[in-house]
């Protein structure tokens, strides 16, 4: 089990209840080590209430393209994307691309 | 001829006396590079309008605007340049217009056209530094696409609502690229539960004035290729303003413009077989 | 008739639209909410002149500004509300001229008067918010301290170099003042090596924008006296622009102004017994 | 001993060689705990070169009017002032006032 923060940015507040940031205990499906993907997975189980709302979350399995993924302020493909395992402590922010100008 | 051997004129060392006896911007030698300095700013609305006439004021020489959009008064409560008595001007003459008075030492060029495929490389040539203030992914990626082709850096920002983001896009051709970051568009029809696209006039104006800090900080050599890292910065106005710098992956190799092999070239741009609006798809994506 | 029993008229409803429909607005409510309120800036230069075009396009209804110098060539690097054929105008002149263009449905009082202890209660009465836009610890004090008499929350700014601060004081009365923050004047000659009073026009730029949002968070009840906590923002532009927010102590018992047992009081303001160059010493603190 | 980070913003980096953020190890004058009035001594002992500097940064043996100083961001009188025992890791930056406008 891990205690993370998750943060939503950019607008993705509006399909978790507006709330931008959460504080989760999360566990492993071993009940060991916990992933960033094994987050993705948690979110999308527990944290998305309407079902449409998924899509604008994941594509193809993963977080859908225009969405950025940062692990403690760090983009996460620098830092094994689904693989990471995360720490207590660490703080995982999924932020929309904003186009407005 | 006392005047004649001075660098600039005193009426020039009167107006930019403030900005150059802050030691960042190196005196003199800083002001010289912002007076040679070429920059295209695509977008005179949100995020253009607060940007440019720090540009201007700072003494950037040269500056170019593209933006076919005329006023209209729902631009206003953030488009700051312009005003009531504009409505239905050209917004790229509109913002001339307050610049040129601001200061006459700069040389504004308008193209009051749709930036395309077809024309962005005519465009952009000549300029060093392009500002991507515009609206929409397709433009995104054309902007970027161009400019990775011509080895310009590109300050690229966006806003919405309370929050924006800025990055500093193909870096003196080494940082990633729009598409490094990006390397699949948002498919259109799945931001249909983000809320719809109102913005906050001094939010976006935020944005914009940081998009003329980092240009000010690129043409006076404060980056260099040995201190630049790539990043993202992401701006909230609303509850507390915050302002978070997120440390970015570089140029990826297998990028299709920045990468090694790349297939996005001048000549596939150039002769519109990248079908941005296909790859885009055609809904307003100003929404998310 | 139809357009009589609208809260606004159809051209207000297409000029606010795009921030009434941002859900932090509130819509409707909070439009009027900006119409009602009644704004005093304080300075029109390098911190007023980016706020200001905010709160007028927001559609702040009531806008005073208070600045009794004229337009320099010297300035119009960051005071970008003026141009090269405003010099010598009156700055709060010049700022009415742009800003009643940008939105006539604004009314905006100007008082070309320097600010002082005899003449500020006369200019603060009848204003909700007070913003200091000034460039002097002694302004800064008295400001603060006419706002505690009058029960005014003020959005206080400053920038010098590539950095800047920002607070809100005196929140709904309950907040800590400046007095709070600066007990003691800094001495006149303790700032001799800190470098000289140069700025960077959009590091000082975006100081006052962030002004605007704070001042927008405050008219839409955004910040409330349950969620206000005392706060100081720093920012810096250059070498990474960084946002930081210190946590400040609340309003001192002790406080000569807003404490328990205040000698700082409207009377004592007003008989000019309070001697605010002999406290602040007449240096220009303009540089540290 | 103690590893603290030090910064200097507001312009007061004039003073440190024109560095705003230093890292310290520190030694309490025990050798044990080391308070920020410790590190005070410690800065304006061997940090100020010039000895005319020293004013700019201290008034009557306390950090000078007109400068605030704070601990992991939070304004140093909510914290005990020079009584704030440091722990590793710990950041105290000190801020001149600006008054610009
Ligand atoms: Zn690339
Ligand atoms: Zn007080």
């Amino acid at each position: 089990m891990v205690n993370v923060k998750v943060e939503f940015l950019g607008g993705l507040d509006a399909i978790f209840e507006k709330q931008r940031t959460y504080k989760l205990n999360v566990e492993g499906p071993d009940g060991s080590t916990v992933t960033v993907g094994d987050l993705i997975d948690y979110i999308v189980q527990n944290m998305i209430k309407n079902d449409k709302d998924k899509e604008v979350f994941i594509e193809n399995d993963t977080i859908r393209p225009g969405i950025l993924t940062l692990i403690n302020d760090t983009d996460w493909e620098l830092e094994g994307e689904k693989e990471y395992v995360l720490e207590d402590g660490d703080i995982v922010s999924f932020t929309s691309t904003l186009h407005g100008g | 001829a006392l005047d004649a051997e001075l660098p600039m004129s005193l009426e020039e060392f009167s107006r930019y006396g403030r900005q150059m006896i802050v030691e960042d911007t190196k005196g003199i030698q800083g002001q010289i590079k912002l007076r040679d300095a070429k920059v295209l700013v695509i977008g005179a609305g949100g995020l253009g309008c607060p940007c440019l006439p720090y540009l201007a004021g700072a003494g950037v020489g040269h500056i170019g605007i593209v933006d076919n959009d005329t006023v209209e008064t729902s631009n206003l409560h953030r488009q700051i340049l312009h005003n009531s008595s504009k409505v239905g001007m050209l917004k790229c003459e509109s913002a001339k217009k307050v610049l040129q008075k601001l200061n006459p030492h700069v040389s504004i060029t308008t193209y009051p056209v749709r930036l395309g495929y077809s024309n962005a490389f005519g465009i952009f040539e000549g300029y060093d530094i392009v500002l991507d203030c515009t609206d929409t992914p397709l433009t995104r990626y054309l902007i970027s696409d161009v400019a990775v082709c011509l080895g310009m850096t590109v300050v690229s920002a966006s806003g919405l609502g309370t929050e924006g983001q800025l990055s500093i896009l193909n870096f003196q051709g080494i940082g990633p690229c729009y598409r490094c970051f990006y390397p699949t568009p948002p498919p259109p029809n799945a931001v249909s539960s983000c809320q719809e696209g109102g913005v906050i006039g001094p939010c976006i104006g935020l944005v914009g004035v940081m998009m003329a800090v980092e240009t000010l900080k690129i043409i006076m050599e404060i980056y260099t290729s040995d201190n630049f890292q790539p990043f993202l910065m992401q701006y909230a106005g609303f509850p507390q303003q915050t302002l978070r710098t997120f440390k970015m992956r570089g140029k990826k190799q297998a990028c299709l413009c920045c990468g090694d092999q790349p297939t996005i070239t001048r000549a596939s741009i150039t002769s519109g077989s990248i079908n941005y609006e296909l790859f885009c798809g055609k809904r307003n994506y100003n929404v998310c």
